[in-house]
């Protein structure tokens, strides 16, 4: 069954066009029906390992340090659940909203290209190959920049470009890194890499090989000094990808580095032999505080936003390097939510340009009493985004700081108080444009049509339903945190 | 020390071949040159997989009744799949600097940023 | 000594693409550059994946590089303003040699080049030289790997292809589809 | 023996190397593109009989096609500054 979830996007996106050779509509109904379809298998898969466990599947029945498989355990069903949930979302949501920002002869290329990326990130979730992860980085990366190269200003080329420049700096440093841990071991499937490496961890070629590896992720992750091409991707694409790529590009990546640093090398590793954990608790901590203030000091809305994923992105590496259960807990809860949250963000950030043109902060005065409805969605996404008591950002935080009181880095829990402090005074500013400014002309609501606001409406929804009723990604990556611990 | 150096000279002239790609694509300022550096990166890093196949007296991975040792096929394989992800990227990235030159009419970082400066001032 | 000639070739030819201002002549570089690495390659035994770079990188790729500069500029414009370029090449410089140098520590403990007893060569690669002909009935070991053990793998390669064609395509097509 | 004929063949590349370098027009360039590219498909087709595995020569005998198809469209590009 599980082989469906990548064959079925990969289908679509040759469907697409071909499809959008006899009628233009036809493009946007195939990649619902393929997003409807992929999710419903994610959903019974994952109910599935739930129930009796990891699934793998062997490619053409060559069993797995020879042929490549595809693992289906805990950790990676968040994972995929969640993308595909927000694929369907961005979906829905891109019918109305690329109308504007796309010529409508290019629209069906357009959607294939989006069944490509999701093919992308769901290889790159699901695969237990090294090798086959790189792969499917490539056909992701290169359909993101091509998706970002779509936006209706002339900045969003530069902006491709410049992600284009580091994703394949990253990409490569990653083939580097896979070299050399191939070079040790002689395999290439993550299971068995697990087996053969711990008797390795003192070569320097291993040590050279995990760097590289990080480090490549690091740079797709954006993780702070190496967060460069992330801003302007964000605000200069179409806003509906800004929505899909905020939800799931830097997320997959997270996942892939959580699954290098603790199922392909042990934690044993990360800690004790390597300072893995000590850099980077650092840098996580620089990058929360930065993410936040650089947010601060946007003009344009959806730069800001951009700024302030790189501040969560901070939290979720955060989670990952402390290295322990909570922590890592906290981090993969908060893939979960950021991802809910941060696409809804930028849902409304598109609505707002869409109906208004509005890209700039200043610009949206009095913006509360035409959109009120909309405004509270804002509001919504926004407190959880700062972590408020009974919104799932606060969930994910709580994690983290328990974790880091159990490894005893008290400081950490100052910076998560400021960083959430900041974030409170970004949101805030929106939020104080837009009801208490002077608007001029005329005020009669006009809400945002149905397509727009309705996956705005689910995603920033399930932000509070998932911060009152835990039971859902708590379950689910305490499932995630058994498999990386092996018990 | 001679032997050491014999024995490793391969890797290390393909890491220096991958510095030199690596430093055009950071350095330069020409959109171009940027995506020639990268190719040389990348098939650098080619090169240290293919080096790292290599036996002694092996012959290469094709069946042949005289052959006592083959080469490693695996390394051959991966780059395989790798020249053509390679080239692919370059496609992308060409076209979208010719976009790019349409639309700012220079293939300059520096002048470019300079326009998009001026533009965000207004 | 003719496989360090042609690495030296290879170098000279490295270093002279990435200097020369003159993009054409550049790329007319990194397309010997792309040869030479083909001689390279089948020294080292690797024959299929020269017959791959020869038609792609030596071929295909100058073609795409040509038509872009057709389409753009032939000459790189040196901009000189002082200190803040060589301050961003110094950085640069820097980064490039703090890179390469952790890349040759891992080099230290390294099998020696062409080492038969290299865990390379002995961990999965042995099934495929001596089962992979009784089990298939392909007398290339590459291409059964290709194919069949790795066979998903290839599918991926294809589907990258199709991605930077449809994208391409998007990018510059200006006529219906 | 044929060892010593692929040295001969690098060394000859060598000495074009000046003109690769040097060259004062793209004409030059494209030359030493063209001759180094003769070059590696003699080189080759001496190296499969070096290992004593002829199968090589198909690599050569694309590479000189190859080498062609790249020549005509560096000089069709310098005339028309078109390509198709």
């Amino acid at each position: 069954m599980i082989v469906y979830i990548v064959l079925i996007p990969l289908l679509s996106s040759l469907l697409t066009p071909i499809l959008g050779l006899i009628n233009r509509k036809t493009g946007f109904f195939v990649t619902l029906i393929n997003a409807i379809l992929t999710f419903t298998i994610i959903i019974y898969s994952t109910r599935k390992v739930y129930i009796y466990g990891p699934e793998r599947y062997f490619f053409g029945g060559f069993e797995p340090p020879y042929g490549i498989e595809y693992v289906l355990d805990g950790l990676n069903s968040v994972i995929i659940l969640i993308i595909a949930f927000i694929y369907l979302l961005s979906v829905l949501y891109s019918k109305k909203s690329l109308e504007k920002e796309i010529e409508q002869k290019r629209i069906s290329l357009f959607y294939c290209i989006m069944n490509l990326y999701f093919t992308g990130i769901l290889g790159i979730a699901i695969t237990g190959d090294i090798f086959n992860l790189y792969v499917f980085i490539e056909i992701a990366s290169l359909s993101a920049y091509t998706l970002i190269a779509m936006g209706l200003k002339r900045e969003s080329l530069m902006a491709s470009y410049n992600y284009l420049i580091i994703g394949t700096i990253g990409a490569t440093f990653v083939l580097i890194g896979i070299g050399y841990i191939f070079m040790a071991t002689g395999s290439l499937n993550m299971a068995d890499l697990k087996l053969r490496l711990p008797s390795l961890y003192h070569s320097k070629m291993v040590r050279t090989g995990f760097t590289f590896l990080t480090l490549g992720l690091m740079l797709k992750l954006a993780l702070f000094p190496l967060h460069i091409w992330l801003p302007n991707a964000y605000t200069y694409s179409p806003s509906t990808i800004s929505a899909l790529l905020a939800g799931t590009g830097t997320k997959v990546s997270a996942y892939a580095l959580i699954r290098i640093l603790y199922s392909v090398f042990t934690i044993d590793f990360d800690v004790n032999i390597i300072p893995f954990s000590k850099i980077f608790i650092f840098l996580s901590l620089i990058a929360i505080v930065m993410g936040s203030l650089l947010a601060l000091a946007q003009k344009n809305l959806k730069k800001m936003l951009a700024y302030s994923s790189i501040g969560q992105i901070g939290y979720i590496t955060l989670g990952i390097s402390l290295a322990n259960e909570s922590a890592l807990q906290g981090s993969i809860i908060h893939i979960f939510n950021h991802s809910l949250m941060k696409t809804a963000l930028f849902f409304i950030a598109g609505g707002f340009f869409y109906k208004q043109g509005i890209e700039n902060i200043q610009d949206l005065k009095g913006i509360a009493r035409k959109m009120p409805l909309t405004m509270s969605l804002f509001i919504i996404a926004g407190l959880s985004l700062v972590g408020v008591p009974f919104t799932a950002g606060f969930i994910s935080k709580w994690y983290i700081v328990i974790g880091a009181v159990e490894s005893k880095y008290y400081i950490v829990i100052p910076v998560i108080l400021l960083s959430s402090i900041l974030s409170l005074v970004y949101i805030w500013r929106v939020l104080e444009i837009s009801y208490f400014g002077e608007s001029n002309g005329n005020e009669h609501k006009e809400e945002l049509p149905v397509p727009l606001f309705f996956p705005a409406m689910i995603s920033s929804v399930l932000c509070i339903f998932f911060g009152i009723y835990t039971e859902l990604p708590v379950e689910l990556s305490k499932r995630a945190i058994e498999i990386l611990w092996g018990y | 020390m001679f032997d050491f150096i014999v024995s490793k000279y391969n890797y290390w002239i393909s890491i220096v071949l991958m510095m030199i790609g690596l430093y055009g694509m950071i350095a330069k300022k020409n959109l171009v040159k940027k995506i020639i550096g990268m190719n040389i990166f990348q098939v650098s890093v080619f090169l240290f997989y293919i080096s790292m196949g290599k036996i002694k007296g092996g012959t290469a991975p094709i069946y042949w009744e005289k052959a006592v040792i083959y080469d490693n096929p695996i390394p051959h394989v991966l780059i395989l799949t790798a020249i053509v992800v390679s080239i692919s990227t370059t496609a992308v990235a060409l076209a979208i600097i010719i976009l790019i030159y349409k639309k700012f009419g220079t293939i300059e970082e520096d002048k470019i940023l300079e326009l998009m400066e001026k533009e965000n001032r207004r | 000594m003719v496989d360090l000639l042609l690495l030296v070739l290879l170098v000279i030819f490295a270093l002279y693409a990435v200097y020369e201002t003159d993009l054409l002549s550049s790329v007319v570089i990194l397309s010997a550059f792309s040869l030479i690495m083909t001689i390279v390659w089948t020294r080292l035994n690797a024959v299929d994946v020269a017959f791959t770079e020869a038609s792609v990188g030596a071929g295909v790729s100058t073609i795409i590089f040509l038509s872009a500069l057709s389409r753009t500029k032939r000459r790189e414009e040196i901009t000189r303003n002082g200190k803040k370029l060589n301050i961003y090449n110094f950085l640069a410089s820097l980064i490039v040699i703090f890179t390469g140098s952790v890349l040759i520590y891992g080099t230290f403990d390294m099998p020696d080049f062409g080492d038969f007893d290299a865990p390379v060569n002995n961990a999965i690669a042995p099934r495929y030289i001596y089962g992979s002909m009784a089990e298939l009935g392909i007398k290339n070991f590459v291409t059964s790997i290709l194919a069949a053990y790795r066979g998903y793998d290839t599918l991926g390669e294809t589907t990258v292809i199709f991605t930077a064609g449809v994208a391409v395509v998007i990018l510059l097509r200006r006529r219906d589809l | 023996m044929f060892e010593i004929a692929i040295l001969f063949l690098i060394f000859s590349s060598f000495l074009v190397l000046y003109r690769a370098i040097r060259g004062p027009t793209i004409f030059d360039r494209v030359l030493v593109i063209n001759f180094i590219g003769t070059k590696a498909v003699i080189i080759l087709a001496l190296i499969g009989f070096a290992y004593g595995r002829p199968h090589f020569l198909d690599i050569a005998l694309l590479y000189a096609l190859i080498n062609f198809v790249a020549t005509i469209a560096f000089l069709k590009y310098r005339t028309t500054g078109k390509l198709g």
